[in-house]
């Protein structure tokens, strides 16, 4: 039983389908990263596992519990945590404000996570009480994947978290991801820096117009030439 | 039978605190009528009620409009502000031949109209109430004032009227400056009135308007003590409000050297409304003139009574009061003169409007109490 | 081309571009990399005529242009993208590309009433021409959606479809490539090199992909805390003590290494 | 000592007026810049809901004064604000959830839903009427004066009076409380902190576990207070009179806007910008300037302009505001 | 916030024509039913409509602003009332002497003002940046002092001439039709000041710039009486060709002979045959308009126009002039906007500054934009006409409601005090029929697209 179990979603924001019985799963610990092309429906799929978008078939299960009928704000309490692609930092607060938004849900003491995310973007710390919408696009990605870690997620949900993050940033990214999920979580990600994710993924997804095309460990999809040559960039 | 008359005044907008009022007087003429079953052969007579807004003369048009197609009035009392009374005159009246008879609209523009005798008023020229407040002024020794005026025709005209009759006999005003009614806040108007000066402060405005307003900032800010109030301010609200605070002011309203408002107050008590509201008195008049010129030419067709309005309203004859309706229709069934004086002493000259008497009053004893007539 | 001399530009007391001093030369694919923070987009607002700068000046070819307004600078044919898309969300996709072209004469109300042969002409022509500018980005299937339901890296597409509607001078390209497929992005590096090839534009890019900026551009300018810190071929830039401190790092530099020597 | 009279007369005429108008002013941008900034709609109801909550507080007046409680030399309306409060707020809440929430659900677009705010004003506006009737009402009763005209004219001898109304200390005093428990809730509570957020990113603030239904219902009843509060001491001050509070909506959108829209702060600065120069800058010089030079007697009032243009010289400083500091004072926001 | 609006309405190509056939019925149901709802005369279907064909053209004119552009105009009272001075400077007569008197005199104070604006504006753009607020503030209050040393003495020279029923300076006697394309040029010209100032403003702060215009040009007309009387009211503004005058064709036997052919008595056929002049009148302007309109936002025009609308900074990167555009529409739609006022003048026969609210002229058209459809020509004309007859039938709905509901109750004073609030039913009607419309079709009854 994975950890994660998203079956056979359909749904789409009008009409028309946009996910065409994609299936996602993470195991407990594990990071699996979605590719494909722009346009697939990576991003709507990760709002469906969010519920952000109402399914026509499939469900969702978490720690096989289904909560398939859960609104976005429940399944954060159940462990969720989620950065959208675009618009995710809130622009007029500062950024430790941002952070402590992200720490909504939590009851306890969290000043030693914001520490932590410190250390891991120390840019952030410089800029702790500027405005998030005053900052650089990368800047700005730090602190919207800062801002998740802030919920101490059993599933952290991050779509394109490297999108314009500096090499030196993205590399320390990924080390920081890989360090998250020994601790137990669960990462589900998209990624257009397909090979540097997919070489720390256990489980990695090709999403072509909303369905999996392949699915495989990380390693193997990297060895595809045919996968490597029409998704990866060669 | 049952004759319909029209009542198109602003129950909604800046002066929809006064309307109520003036529909009851013109209801309370109706209802004294119909009570008598002396008005042609027993018909009765309803009122039917049309929201004029007072500023929208397009509305204001269509709702006489309505009133005059749809409802089949046979004369109507207002409108309510000279502008849209012009208008549903002009536009829709006329055209229709309905009388109108305005119990309000004071713009001398008015009296110059082409109206096809359609049109009358039973409200008095601000020309002369400028003269008699001059006067009255005068004899308190007093030499100079501050004017304000509700920015529209009547305070405009009754303020400019005044400044010339008083400026004519030596007296200065210090200030001439206009108030709109129904703004939030009147500290700039109370604050430039206090900075010219002057011994007492003429407010020619309405007490249920920004009158009001003007009198509580320059009561409470000290800047004045002695006030002037025309007819606009002069009603119960007046005593009710600042009775204590104003004794030793004065003011002069229209009305009869009888008792024709006192007929009217006590009348309007009885059938449960405020009658000292501003042109409540008017309201009645002006249809108990339609109703007996109804009488008097003994047709509801609006081009036969046209005619019949001033006789009834005028010399010669028996004099009318408020509550002597059913008398003036025997009267007249009887082929006697009458002449209506009502509650505001109607005496229509010209072109159809009030000549009035005036009354002078002065607050004693936080009352308002009559001191003569002009 | 492009000439940028001790251009810096204050946010209130903070720094952003610091007495920047770089030059595009005419025809290269300039690459610009840095640090995030490190000004790149800031000094692109301000060559664009978003910003106003604090000092400084730009010129191109020789011609002062320093706070001229985007659209005069467009008509000079200087175009550019936006890092974060900048699309008109409630037009279509084939709208989008179509308003971009300057001077038609439909823009006139005049032409609008009582010119609408010749409007029609043009309109053909230009339907033609975003119709090809979309098939090339792939997105042809895309034409009649409005441009606000697209998919994250669709946006950045159109972003770049734009700059090829028109005859432009000199492209600026804010991070075409972040969250665009990486086959993709080869096919549209390849669009890059060939507008340059044959018709002449001159680019200047921004990009965190490396991959990306050591096969395009030539020279490579590293800014880092609003000031230029290094200059030259990729190469030598990857090989910069300075810029794998600040920017590149050492993980990647290996991979790169070991990359280019397979 | 004519030195004294010209600042008495500055004070009394200018600054103490001004003072209170511009509180009650600011207490109602307050309303409006709050709905703006976390709901994103400028609120046309607004004035109206200032008008039904005080209408509601008078009811509740009477119905204390007819069962003879009192608060002293306080007015009785301020005990029973209160519960006008809570009347409001269930009425405002009803009122979102049968109509606003709808236009949340479909994301309309602001303008639509200030549109919907019209309509709502409209209902209200008659709803007002229907209950309380369209008559001035005075409902102030306790102490009229801290310091009254001719006490202040016999305590220091002065030509000219000073008087300061017991209803313009309370409004100006309740104004500060209120405005510094605002701040305080936004800037240091958690619910404050979370609806910062929803107004900012509604879509992240849902990912962060925020409860949307709870900040817009929270938004809505601090909103109904601000309204029945800024109502209230409108009408002790002045008179309540429901046609007037439609007027007030003007004055009050300038006030909030000239601060920036979605400021608190600004809404404060805007609502004094706003009544001191309607105030001043028709004011009539001439006396003041007698007392400052003795001996001069000018010609005429050495008045700029006349109060038939007070309302468009508040305007006109306004927009020239706007022009040096496009977003207001306070750098508000904008769609 | 993620940008998937509600989608939509449902009906496709047919939705237009029916909701215009809807309002036809609603129209002819005016005209011929006559029941609680309905008055069931033309008279009154015909008034409504004359009106409503007014009120059209202005949603028209604010959709041109909001709809293509997204300029939010909340001055339209401003623009419609100087629209509406036109036809009193142009087919009014002059009075008398007034010229003599003080003409020249307010000429060369307005001169004097100008002189002072350019100036000061010259000395800002001149001057170092130290020096140059005190150098304007000083020509600003000399060049004020000197213009009203020149104005006053004239204003009131002017205004001494037959108070109370001429004082100003009157027009220059021409055809009232002509008065019409001056209004729109005058509100135009006012445009153009005001997009110069405040167009650089965002929108909801262009709102409240807009709306302090539009009280102080309502200001102005209100209290400059030399202009237009201000308080006092201009009366008698004679009616456009080709609408003739009721008395009259209650008199000419040519009429009489043909109304009686037709049926009609004389008193109904007359003012039947004005009412629908003036709205063949009116539909000729109104369909001028939209051709031009529909014309305008379907070119590559309309598509820049919208373009900029949707995203202002990316518009001005792909070479669009921004400013420069914003500023176009906005004078053209306030062209429209005065234009249209100066049909209501001409219509209502006489000129009321004081009744220029912003209730009725600035909220009640953004009502009929949005509920029409903003950025849709035909959706705003529907949303004119509509609300328009809405607006006045509310009026009456209001009372009979509140009397139904009355008659259950034993005389009081409850019951009192329910017949005197009947009227603000009209309110209440138009409020929830407002947000009926809107949570039915919430992108307007014609959404855009
Ligand atoms: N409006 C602003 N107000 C204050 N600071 C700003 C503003 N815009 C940018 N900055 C600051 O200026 C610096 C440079 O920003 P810029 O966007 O130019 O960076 P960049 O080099 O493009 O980075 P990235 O690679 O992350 O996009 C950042 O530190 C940012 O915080
Ligand atoms: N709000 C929306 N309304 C309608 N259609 C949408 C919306 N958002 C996305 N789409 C469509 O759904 C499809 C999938 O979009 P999605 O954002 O899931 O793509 P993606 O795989 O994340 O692509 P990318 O890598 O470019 O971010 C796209 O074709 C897009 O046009
Ligand atoms: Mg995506
Ligand atoms: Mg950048």
């Amino acid at each position: 039983m994975s950890f994660l179990d998203a079956s056979e979603m359909i749904g789409g924001y009008g009409a028309a389908d946009i996910l065409h019985g994609c299936t996602l799963k993470v195991e407990k610990g594990q990071i699996a990263v979605i590719v494909g092309p722009n346009g697939a429906g990576k991003s709507t799929a990760m709002k469906a596992v969010f519920g952000m978008l109402r399914l026509r078939g499939g469900h969702v299960k978490l720690d096989g519990e289904d909560i398939t009928g859960l609104s976005p704000q429940e399944r954060v309490k159940k462990g969720m945590g989620f950065v959208p692609q675009v618009n995710n930092v809130f622009p007029t607060m500062s950024v430790e404000e941002n952070l402590e938004m992200g720490a909504f849900i939590r009851t306890d003491d969290f000043r030693d996570t914001i520490e932590q995310v410190y250390e891991l973007f120390p840019i952030l710390r410089e800029k702790r009480y500027q405005n998030a919408g005053e900052l650089s696009g990368g800047q700005r990605q730090q602190v919207a994947v800062g801002r998740a870690l802030m919920t101490k997620p059993k599933l952290l949900m991050l779509d394109e978290p490297t999108a314009g993050v500096s090499p030196i940033v993205m590399d320390e990214l990924f080390d920081r991801i890989i360090e998250v999920a020994r601790t137990g979580i669960s990462i589900l990600m998209v990624e257009q820096n397909a090979r540097q994710a997919l070489e720390i993924a256990d489980q990695g997804y090709v999403l072509v117009q909303g369905a999996n095309k392949y699915t495989d460990t990380g390693a193997a999809l990297m060895a595809d030439p045919e996968v490597r040559r029409t998704f990866l960039g060669g | 039978d049952e004759v319909k008359l029209g009542i198109s005044l602003g129950f909604t907008g800046p002066l929809e605190s006064m309307s109520p009022a003036m529909a009851q007087g013109a209801e309370l003429a109706m209802k004294e009528v119909s009570d008598s079953g002396k008005f042609m052969s027993g018909s009765t007579v309803v009122g039917v009620r049309g929201d004029s807004t007072c500023v929208d003369s397009a509305a204001a048009a269509a709702t006489v409009e309505k009133l005059i197609t749809a409802d089949g009035v046979k004369g109507i009392v207002g409108g309510m502000c000279s502008g849209e009374t012009t208008a549903s005159l002009q536009n829709v009246a006329m055209p229709k031949g309905v009388v109108m008879i305005s119990p309000s609209a004071t713009s001398p523009a008015l009296s110059t109209l082409e109206d096809n005798g359609l049109f009358f008023r039973t409200s008095p020229s601000d020309a002369r109430q400028g003269e008699v407040m001059t006067d009255e002024i005068m004899e308190h020794g007093i030499k100079s004032v501050a004017l304000t005026y509700t920015n529209n025709d009547y305070g405009k005209g009754l303020a400019d009227s005044f400044a010339a009759a008083f400026e004519a006999k030596g007296g200065k005003v210090t200030i001439n400056a206009a108030h709109d009614d129904g703004k939030p806040d009147y500290s700039a108007e109370v604050a430039a009135l206090a900075s010219a000066g002057g011994e007492a402060l003429v407010i020619a405005g309405y007490v249920d308007q920004g009158g009001s307003g003007i009198l509580r900032g320059a009561l409470d800010t000290g800047a004045f003590s002695t006030f002037v109030f025309p007819d606009g301010m002069v009603g119960g609200k007046l005593e009710a409000d600042f009775g204590k605070e104003i004794n030793g002011s004065f003011g002069q309203m229209p009305s009869s050297e009888g008792e024709g408002k006192d007929k009217f107050l006590a009348a309007a008590k009885a059938a449960g409304f405020d009658g000292t509201g501003v042109y409540s008195g008017e309201a009645y008049d002006a249809a108990a003139l339609i109703m007996l010129a109804m009488a008097a030419a003994n047709s509801t067709d609006p081009a036969v009574y046209k005619a019949k309005v001033m006789d009834v309203a005028n010399a010669p004859g028996e004099k009318i009061l408020p509550g002597e309706l059913g008398k003036a229709l025997e009267l007249i069934a009887e082929g006697k003169d009458i002449d209506y004086q009502g509650a505001s002493s109607v005496e229509l000259i010209g072109a159809g409007e009030s000549a009035g008497t005036f009354r002078e009053i002065e607050i004693k004893n936080d009352k308002i109490e009559t001191v003569k007539y002009r | 081309m492009i000439r940028v001399e001790n251009l810096h530009k204050h946010f209130g007391g903070f720094h952003a571009v610091d007495g920047a001093s770089l030059e595009i030369a005419k025809g290269s694919i300039t690459g610009l990399i840095g640090p995030n923070g490190a000004g790149k987009s800031t000094l692109f607002n301000v060559i664009a005529g978003v910003h106003e700068p604090t000092s400084g000046r730009v010129t191109m070819a020789g011609e002062d242009i320093t706070g001229l307004k985007p659209h005069e600078l467009f008509h000079k044919g200087l175009l550019r993208t936006f890092q974060i898309a900048h699309e008109f969300p409630t037009m279509t996709v084939r709208e989008n590309l179509m308003m971009v072209p300057a001077g038609q004469s439909g823009e006139t109300l005049w032409n609008a009433w009582f010119g609408r042969g010749r409007i029609a002409e043009e309109e053909a022509a230009l339907l033609k021409k975003a119709d090809e500018v979309l098939d090339f980005l792939t997105i042809s299937h895309l034409k009649d959606e409005r441009a606000g339901n697209l998919s994250g890296g669709q946006k950045k597409l159109l972003e770049l479809g734009r700059t090829m509607m028109v005859e432009a001078k000199i492209v600026f390209l804010d991070e075409v490539g972040a969250g665009v497929n990486r086959t993709l992005l080869n096919t549209i590096g390849d669009a890059i090199v060939r507008l340059n090839k044959e018709r002449g534009y001159t680019f200047c890019v921004i990009e965190h992909d490396m991959d990306f900026i050591g096969r395009l551009c030539d020279p490579v300018i590293v800014m880092a805390e609003g000031k230029v810190l290094a200059q030259g071929n990729p190469s030598t830039i990857m090989q910069n003590e300075a810029v794998i401190e600040a920017y590149l790092g050492r993980g990647l530099k290996n991979k790169i290494k070991a990359e280019t020597q397979a | 000592m004519d030195i004294l009279n010209a600042f008495v007369a500055i004070l009394n005429y200018i600054i103490v007026p001004a003072t209170a108008y511009g509180a009650q002013l600011a207490l109602g941008a307050l309303g409006v810049t709050l709905i703006y900034g976390i709901l994103r709609f400028s609120n046309f109801a607004h004035g109206d809901t200032m008008a039904f909550g005080t209408g509601l507080t008078i009811l509740v007046t009477w119905a204390m004064q007819s069962a003879g409680l009192s608060f002293g030399p306080l007015p009785t309306a301020l005990l029973a604000l209160p519960i006008g409060i809570a009347l409001t707020a269930a009425l405002v809440l009803a009122t979102d959830k049968v109509v606003y929430s709808y236009y949340r659900k479909v994301r309309a677009a602001p303008i639509y839903i200030t549109m919907v705010s019209v309509g709502v004003m409209f209902v209200m506006n008659g709803l007002t009427r229907v209950l309380i009737g369209v008559d001035e009402i005075k409902f102030a009763d306790g102490a009229r004066f801290l310091i009254s005209a001719p006490d202040f004219k016999a305590m220091t001898g002065l030509t000219e009076p000073l008087a300061i109304r017991a209803t313009t200390a309370i409004t100006v005093i309740t104004a500060a409380l209120v405005v510094w428990a605002l701040f305080w809730f936004l800037a240091r509570t958690r619910t404050g902190k979370s609806m910062r957020a929803y107004a900012d990113n509604e879509d992240l603030a849902l990912l962060s576990g925020i409860d949307p239904n709870r900040v817009v219902a929270v938004t809505w009843v601090i909103a109904a207070a601000l309204a029945t509060i800024a109502g209230t001491l409108y009408g002790l001050d002045k008179s309540f009179k429901a046609f007037n509070y439609f007027q007030l909506l003007l004055p009050i959108f300038a006030a909030a806007i000239v601060g920036g829209l979605g400021n608190p702060l600004g809404a404060i600065a805007g609502g004094f910008v706003i009544a001191f120069s309607e105030v001043s800058v028709t004011y009539a010089w001439k006396k003041v300037a007698m007392y400052l030079i003795p001996g001069y007697e000018p010609e005429g009032l050495l008045q700029l302009l006349s109060t038939e243009y007070k309302f468009a010289v508040s305007f006109a400083i306004l927009i020239i505001v706007l022009l040096f500091k496009p977003t207001g004072l306070f750098k508000g926001k904008s769609v | 916030m993620s940008t998937h609006q509600p989608k939509a309405a449902k009906g496709g190509k047919w939705r237009a024509p029916a909701m215009f056939g809807a309002l036809a019925v609603l129209f002819i149901l005016e005209g011929t039913v006559s029941n609680t709802f309905f008055s069931g005369h033309w008279d009154n279907a015909l008034g409504i409509l004359r009106v409503g064909l007014i009120s059209a053209i202005l949603a028209l004119g604010v959709n041109i602003q909001w709809g293509y552009a997204g300029l939010f105009n909340t001055g339209v009272v401003g623009f419609l009332a100087l629209g509406g001075l036109a036809p009193v400077l142009v087919s009014m007569p002059a009075t008398p002497g007034a010229f003599a008197a003080g003409g020249w005199g307010i000429l060369i104070a307005l001169c004097v003002a100008m002189a002072t604006l350019v100036a000061a504006v010259f000395l800002w753009g001149r001057l170092p940046v130290r020096l140059r607020g005190w150098a304007v503030a000083a020509t600003l209050v000399l060049g004020f002092f000197a213009y009203r040393a020149v104005f006053d003495p004239a204003v009131e020279a002017v205004q001494a001439i037959n108070p109370s029923a001429q004082g100003y300076l009157g027009g220059i006697g021409l055809p009232v039709l002509l008065s019409w394309p001056i209004g729109a040029a005058l509100a135009a010209a006012a445009a153009w000041v005001v997009g110069k100032t405040a167009l650089g403003l965002r929108s909801d702060y262009l709102a409240i710039a807009t709306l302090g215009i539009g009280e102080i040009i309502v200001a102005v007309l209100r209290n400059e009486e030399w202009l237009d009387r201000g308080v006092l009211n201009v009366n008698g503004i004679p009616r456009p060709w080709p609408v003739p005058y009721e008395t009259n064709l209650q008199q000419d036997p040519g009429f009489l002979a043909r109304a009686a052919s037709f049926g009609l008595d004389p008193m109904t056929g007359s003012t039947l045959l004005v009412k629908l002049l003036y709205c063949l009148l009116f539909i000729a302007v109104l369909g001028l308009l939209i051709w031009a309109a529909q014309l305008a936002l379907n070119s590559p025009w309309g598509r820049m126009m919208r373009a900029i609308r949707d995203n202002e900074v990316a518009a001005a990167a792909m070479g669009k002039n921004v400013t420069g555009r914003h500023l176009q529409i906005f004078i053209i739609g306030s062209a429209v906007l005065g234009l249209a006022g100066a049909m209501l003048i001409s219509l209502d026969g006489q000129m009321t500054p004081s009744g220029y609210n912003p209730l009725r002229y600035t909220f009640l058209i953004w009502v009929m934009v949005i509920v029409g459809g903003s950025g849709n020509n035909w959706g705003s004309v529907l949303g004119g006409l509509l609300i328009w007859f809405v607006w006045i039938k509310a009026g009456e709905w209001g009372p009979t409601l509140m009397g139904m509901l009355a008659d259950h109750l034993a005389d009081g004073t409850l019951k009192s005090h329910l017949v005197d609030s009947a009227p603000h039913m009209r309110l209440v009607i138009m409020g929830v029929i407002l947000l009926a419309v809107l949570r039915f079709s919430p992108r307007g009854l014609l959404p855009e697209r």
